[in-house]
């Protein structure tokens, strides 16, 4: 009988195997199958390691099976923009993963970097990160740090793309690599982009910081181009009847898009080929995404509706984003996420802290409470 | 001692009129001939006929119930009733005596009206006439707005009915469960009288404050830190010794939405749209022109049949900024307890 | 020039007015007048009063301006069954005001009692209630006992109706009058019913405990009725594409209501005659709506979805309502709201102190987190 | 010391194959000619096939990785994406040479597929195989998972997409941003190892704690409360002395209903609806049998093109329950912090 008969039963079917993977590598595959058989994993605590001038991107992991294996660290690679690779240059970092660690890599991870797994020592690590660095790659994304800035293709290869997310990761990362390779604050700030409201980069739903692409004035229409896609048998009326906001009125010659009704949902645009977003284009910038926490799972919420995108220094962009980190840094508490800070501030106070102009557009529905706080200039007459 | 209460209640026989008694449970449709009066047809083909009277906020006189007495013997059998929004109705008044009923009760200072797409009587509560607490006037708001508003109560002209309720202080929810609703704000945090403080127990009254913002002070007063104080008033009610603050500094806030039947999108309670207004007796300009703005938006821009809140859920609360031409400020962000849930968590914006 | 320059104003234009009234009694006008002029109310502390014998329903209250009037009580009387009065008795109740009190009512409070305003001595509250009481009246709905339990007009006079609330309002409130009269809990509890899901009571919004008729079977469709009334002009087409689970099918013959769609939301039985409240009848129970308190504006949750109601002894609505109150007067901390109690305790477990049957009415969608806690007796296996 | 990092990412063009540099911004429509293959068209003319294949879950090997090199250097022009789901995807491929590199794909045990209509690459945290705080094991979950489910990624025949996310703890809220997701779950609080507890901040542990579950214990270690221990697992992380609890209780919930895109009724986070299923490598029958039972219920009752969300979100979650035969439990009530909002405060009841 087989060593490991659990790999072995998740070696066979047409799915992609990752048992048949670990096999194909040095990593220590008892660990994996005594985890299956214990019903336990055989891992133990991890954290930051500490190679000498890497301040974040090398994660230490122990091992409770010392009989087996005494540890097995690994180290985070900046994921590219638009996550798009060359083999050439990909093969230099499978060499790079065969030469330090056991073979295995993580492509991706759910932050969107790369992972070299099975790594032994500090020097290991060290001596990836210098041949990584060599190459135009780097590594960080661990510890309370500004983690990876995770992008979806944007205008490389998607239609609906309203701002240029992969420049977007390029800058950003850049702009802020301190930041992303020496924690500095009570947590981890983690940011997702999106290049439109579709939300490929489910960024409202998971970024401390969340930055999408979206448009304020209404969805183009090319009613010649759209008369012929109806000809062709494109059913307008459905997707007139499928708009969320109503906002819609064909006459069977020509789309009207009732300016005050569209949301800007993307869907008519997704449906036709005839309708693209508008041209009044910029970014909205959302806090506080996360699960975990003192107050549990939350969605991200709008701080900044509308940012212009101004390369090449980004300037409002920038401004907000360090304010949102300054802030963080200023109040949050040790291992409190940027959602829970601001629960617990209060998001009015956490808004007037960001500085941001208030307008109906910062909220999906004015308070429930008269339970407001008034300043001490407040009181002295009516506002 | 033992002969004070343990009543109860009359049976329910005793007050209702022979034809409601008669029809109990029978009831099939109803029709509003005019503003103000309802015909009910019960399955027996029996009718009744109801004529429904605006009343004064939260005080009446004997003297005049007894007028109304009066009119209900003349000419509704003797019966009438109090609505759950406080409207008067005459019950079971004979078809062909509404005219004359609806006259005397005008002449009277009772307008008739009220049903259907009307704007409906306004609740509100005592305040200045008998009450401890209130940041501003219930019933002279709503005779304010009554007046400035009578033709809407005497027409069935709105998209939807409008009802408005008023409560002087942030106790009493009815302001949250109208489509306008006024409620009383304190600006300013309550003042301790330490020389009373011994009359009420500290430990309650410490505790009653929701955002602890009381603090014991010494051994038998209390301070209250001014940051964290709401304006709840819970202490204010709880303790002799504290007092609502500084009368220059109380005024109100404007809610719009509060909805409770289960059509359309169901029940909730209403938001915050202006965060404060001053107090302006006897007129309250303020309060009528606030909430002939926002009627006047809601007139103009709801579907036929469409109450405030449908109105505001369909066209998103950034537009009902937009279309009343209501200021925002930082005080509608709900930063309290639960606030969370009214971010916005989504890119639909209405610009 | 007049001494009451405000009331005077307030006694013009059409509105019925208060000011008007008041001066029709014994109402110390000056204490209204002055809060006009001062912004101010003039009124002090007020509370429960002592009279011996009388648990709850006379509120005393203190004035600022003793120069103007000492103090001025009143006593609650319970409101009727569906808040319908005899001219003749009412005249009664005016007399007795008007012996013992200033000869300025309440009619009704926004809890729907009657309030009899002005009394100024123990004597005076305990003789309004003794001649109350020889009429069938009560006095009660004070401090923090039961408070009334105000229901709709019901069959008296609604088409609509699903259960008899008056006849439910006489019963509640003879079986728990001691409860009313006696305060004995940590905080008020009100009740609010309303016959069916109309929700004229407002029984979710401001009930601690709501009372509401609902049907668990379909509107009932009597179709020759239906076909006759769109005869005459009835436009069902609308009502349809206004249902809200677009549940309604009409083929110009017969109108099918889809079962699996349908929540009984009563708008197609608002809009049109043919359309009855189905036959399975009951009463939903929801708790802890209210307003103010630590947790701020609440509405009430449903935890009893369906009661039958069976008179004389209404024995499964006795058997929620009693469970409802024992909790609370368990577990309540004082001046601590039913709402407020249930968001400390947590719901799901209050839900087990209530030992309500699980069922998926009982939540508007499951919940968020993994967060639950694990009993000692669930922890032998698998659920 | 500083010649390590400061170097930021590659720049944009680097790893992008030329006809996107030249079509940037300038794409226009797509096509989906089959599963998997993705035919997108620019305003100049220019077109650019993808091909996408799963991913094995959490871990590949190099040796993989450079055979997927290799035929990215044959029929792709030597670039590939790994897309925001971490499917493998094949830039510009020539057309004719499509079914030939699907053919190796497959035969190397990749299936193409994962677009449009149909279940997309499944998402899913390392777990057993390097991580010390899973209560599951999502690689294991993902593989059984795939292979019951590979028809639907390979077929476009389900009313919307279906995308799947495990995270086998608390800690990743993935399983709460897909249609279906799962997510570990530890019954029993964690163990407290004494003789370590020196190691970590005590203070940095006690304060972890959501719940204040964790008291201090003499003057080095802690203790948990058990009644107020909600297993979240933060402690575990933050203190090497701690340690999850006893695996025989570990297992997984099952959510439903993420959505992150602003159509329809916009974005949310996904609900339990199964509070826990017990851990059953390597077939894990019971996380396959719910995910079936799900699908096949929307798939039943959904409308063409509607999400997971937006059918449950039409036909109410009551009836979410009755149409999938999923049993309820207390559990699925949300006692935690914010679960008010979750309660029932309407009466519209799908019985
Ligand atoms: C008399 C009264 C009940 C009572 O026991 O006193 C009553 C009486 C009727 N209500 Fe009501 N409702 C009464 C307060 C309410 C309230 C509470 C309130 O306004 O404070 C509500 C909940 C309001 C809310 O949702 O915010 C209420 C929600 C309804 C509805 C649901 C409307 C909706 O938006 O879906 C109906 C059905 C309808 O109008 O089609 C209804 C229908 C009716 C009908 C047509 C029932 C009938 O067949 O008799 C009655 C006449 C309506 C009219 O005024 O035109 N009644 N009704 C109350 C009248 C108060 C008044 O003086 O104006
Ligand atoms: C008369 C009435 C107002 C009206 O009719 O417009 C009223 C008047 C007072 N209310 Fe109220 N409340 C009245 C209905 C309400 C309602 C509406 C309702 O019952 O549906 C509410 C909101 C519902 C609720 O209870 O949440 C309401 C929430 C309060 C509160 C807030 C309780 C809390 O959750 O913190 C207080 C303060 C308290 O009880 O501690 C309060 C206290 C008071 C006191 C007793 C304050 C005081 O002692 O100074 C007021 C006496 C005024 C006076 O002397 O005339 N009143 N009060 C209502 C009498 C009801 C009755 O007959 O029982
Ligand atoms: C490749 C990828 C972006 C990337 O940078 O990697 C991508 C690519 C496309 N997305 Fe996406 N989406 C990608 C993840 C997502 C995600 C995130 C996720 O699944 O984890 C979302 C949010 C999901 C959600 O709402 O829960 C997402 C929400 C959308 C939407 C909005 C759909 C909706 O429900 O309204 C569209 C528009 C549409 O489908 O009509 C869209 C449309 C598209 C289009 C058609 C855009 C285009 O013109 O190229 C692409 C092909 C779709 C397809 O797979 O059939 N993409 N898309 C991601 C593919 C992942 C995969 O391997 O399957
Ligand atoms: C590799 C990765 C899982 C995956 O790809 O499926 C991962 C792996 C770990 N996560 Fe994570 N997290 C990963 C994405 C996420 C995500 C998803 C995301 O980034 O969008 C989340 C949810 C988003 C969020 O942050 O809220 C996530 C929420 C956490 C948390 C919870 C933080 C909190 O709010 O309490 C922890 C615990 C912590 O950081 O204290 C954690 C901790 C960990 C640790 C470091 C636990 C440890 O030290 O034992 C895991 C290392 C496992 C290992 O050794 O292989 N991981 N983790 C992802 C790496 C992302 C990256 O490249 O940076
Ligand atoms: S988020 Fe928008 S721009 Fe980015 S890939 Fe998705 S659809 Fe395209
Ligand atoms: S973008 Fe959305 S809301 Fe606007 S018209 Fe198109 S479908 Fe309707
Ligand atoms: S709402 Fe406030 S001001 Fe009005 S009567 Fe009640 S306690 Fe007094
Ligand atoms: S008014 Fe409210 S918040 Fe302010 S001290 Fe009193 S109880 Fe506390
Ligand atoms: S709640 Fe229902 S039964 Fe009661 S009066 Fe209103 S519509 Fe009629
Ligand atoms: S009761 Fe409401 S949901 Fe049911 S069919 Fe009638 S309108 Fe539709
Ligand atoms: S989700 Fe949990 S189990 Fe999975 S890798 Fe992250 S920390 Fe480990
Ligand atoms: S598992 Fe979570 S709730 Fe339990 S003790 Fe640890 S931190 Fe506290």
């Amino acid at each position: 009988m087989s060593d490991t008969p659990y790999m072995d039963e998740l070696s066979r079917g047409p799915w992609p195997s990752h048992a048949k993977e670990l096999k194909r590598t040095r990593y220590p595959v008892e660990m994996y199958e005594e985890a299956m058989k214990e019903k336990y994993t055989q891992w133990g605590h991890g954290g930051m390691s500490n190679v000498p001038g890497l301040g974040s991107g090398a994660i230490a992991r122990k091992s409770r099976r010392p009989d087996i294996i005494s540890h097995s660290h690994l180290i985070r690679v900046l994921g590219t923009p638009g996550n798009f690779y060359k083999a050439s240059t990909f093969r230099k970092i499978c060499k790079i993963a065969d030469k330090y660690g056991d073979g295995s890599l993580h492509v991706l991870t759910t932050n969107y970097n790369i992972e070299i797994c099975g790594l032994m020592s500090n020097e290991d690590m060290k001596g990836v990160t210098l041949e990584l660095n060599a190459m135009g790659f780097d590594v960080g994304s661990a510890g309370d740090a500004i983690r990876n800035i995770p992008d979806c293709m944007g205008p490389a290869l998607c239609e609906y793309a309203v701002v240029d997310t992969p420049r977007l990761k390029h800058f950003l990362t850049k702009h802020y690599i301190d930041d992303i390779q020496f924690p500095r604050f009570g947590y981890k700030i983690k940011t997702k982009m999106s290049g439109c409201p579709n939300e490929c980069g489910k960024a409202v739903l998971h970024g401390d910081v969340g930055i999408i692409g979206v448009f304020r004035d209404l969805p183009r229409v090319d009613n010649e181009r759209l008369r012929e896609w109806a000809g062709n048998g494109g059913n307008i009326a459905l997707v007139c009847d499928n708009c969320p906001a109503d906002a819609m009125r064909w006459d069977n010659r020509k789309l009207v898009i009732d300016g005050d009704r569209c949301v800007r949902c993307m869907y008519c645009i997704n449906r036709v080929p005839a309708i693209k977003p508008g041209d009044d284009r910029g970014v909205a910038i959302t806090v506080g995404g996360k699960m975990k926490g003192k107050f549990g799972p939350m969605k991200g919420k709008v701080v900044f509706p509308f940012i212009e995108i101004t390369p090449p220094d980004y300037k409002e962009l920038v401004r907000a984003f360090d304010r949102i980190c300054d802030v963080f840094d200023e109040h949050g508490l040790k291992k409190e996420r940027m959602g829970d800070m601001i629960q617990r501030i209060g998001f009015d106070k956490y808004l007037e802290m960001l500085g941001v102009e208030v307008s109906p557009m910062l909220f999906s529905s004015p308070r429930r409470n008269t339970f407001y706080h008034w300043k001490a200039e407040e009181l002295g007459g009516a506002v | 001692m033992s002969n004070i209460g343990g009543v109860g209640v009359t049976p329910v026989e005793e007050n209702i009129p022979p034809v409601l008694l008669k029809n109990y449970g029978k009831w099939d449709t109803h029709e509003i001939p005019r503003p103000g009066v309802i015909k009910r047809i019960s399955e027996t083909g029996d009718v009744c006929y109801t004529v429904r009277l605006a009343m004064p906020p939260s005080r009446i006189s004997v003297a005049t119930m007894l007028e109304l007495c009066d009119l209900a013997d003349e000419y509704s059998g003797g019966y009438f009733r109090i609505t759950l929004r406080n409207s008067f109705e005459f019950i079971d008044v004979i078809p062909e005596k509404i005219d004359e009923l609806i006259g005397k009760a005008e002449a009277m200072g009772f307008p008739v009206g009220g049903t259907k797409n009307s704007l409906h009587n306004i609740m509100a509560c005592p305040a200045w006439i008998h009450c401890n607490l209130p940041a501003t006037d219930s019933p002279g708001i709503a005779k304010a707005l009554g007046d400035a508003l009578i033709e809407e109560f005497k027409n069935h002209r709105l998209p939807s009915w409008l009802k408005i309720n008023i409560g002087a202080c942030a106790n009493i929810e009815e302001a949250l469960m109208a489509d306008i609703g006024i409620i009383g704000v304190h600006r300013d945090q309550p003042i301790v009288i330490e020389e009373k403080m011994q009359i009420c127990e500290r430990p309650t009254v410490i505790h009653s404050c929701p955002t602890y913002a009381i603090k014991p002070k010494g051994k038998h007063s209390v301070t209250i830190v001014a940051e964290k104080c709401i304006h709840c008033g819970a202490c204010t009610m709880h303790c002799e010794a504290i007092l609502t603050g500084d009368p220059k500094l109380d005024g109100y806030a404007v809610a719009v939405g509060g909805k409770a039947s289960n059509t359309g999108s169901g029940p909730d309670l209403g938001r915050v749209v202006i965060p404060y207004l001053p107090n302006n007796p006897p007129r309250w300009e303020e309060a009528v022109n606030a909430v002939v703005q926002i009627m006047d938006a809601w007139r103009k821009d709801a579907n036929p049949d469409e109450r405030m809140r449908e109105w505001v859920n369909r066209i998103g609360w950034d537009r009902f900024f937009k279309k009343t031409g209501i200021m925002v400020s930082i005080k509608d962000i709900d930063g309290y307890i639960y606030g969370s849930e009214f971010a916005r968590s989504d890119l639909r914006f209405g610009w």
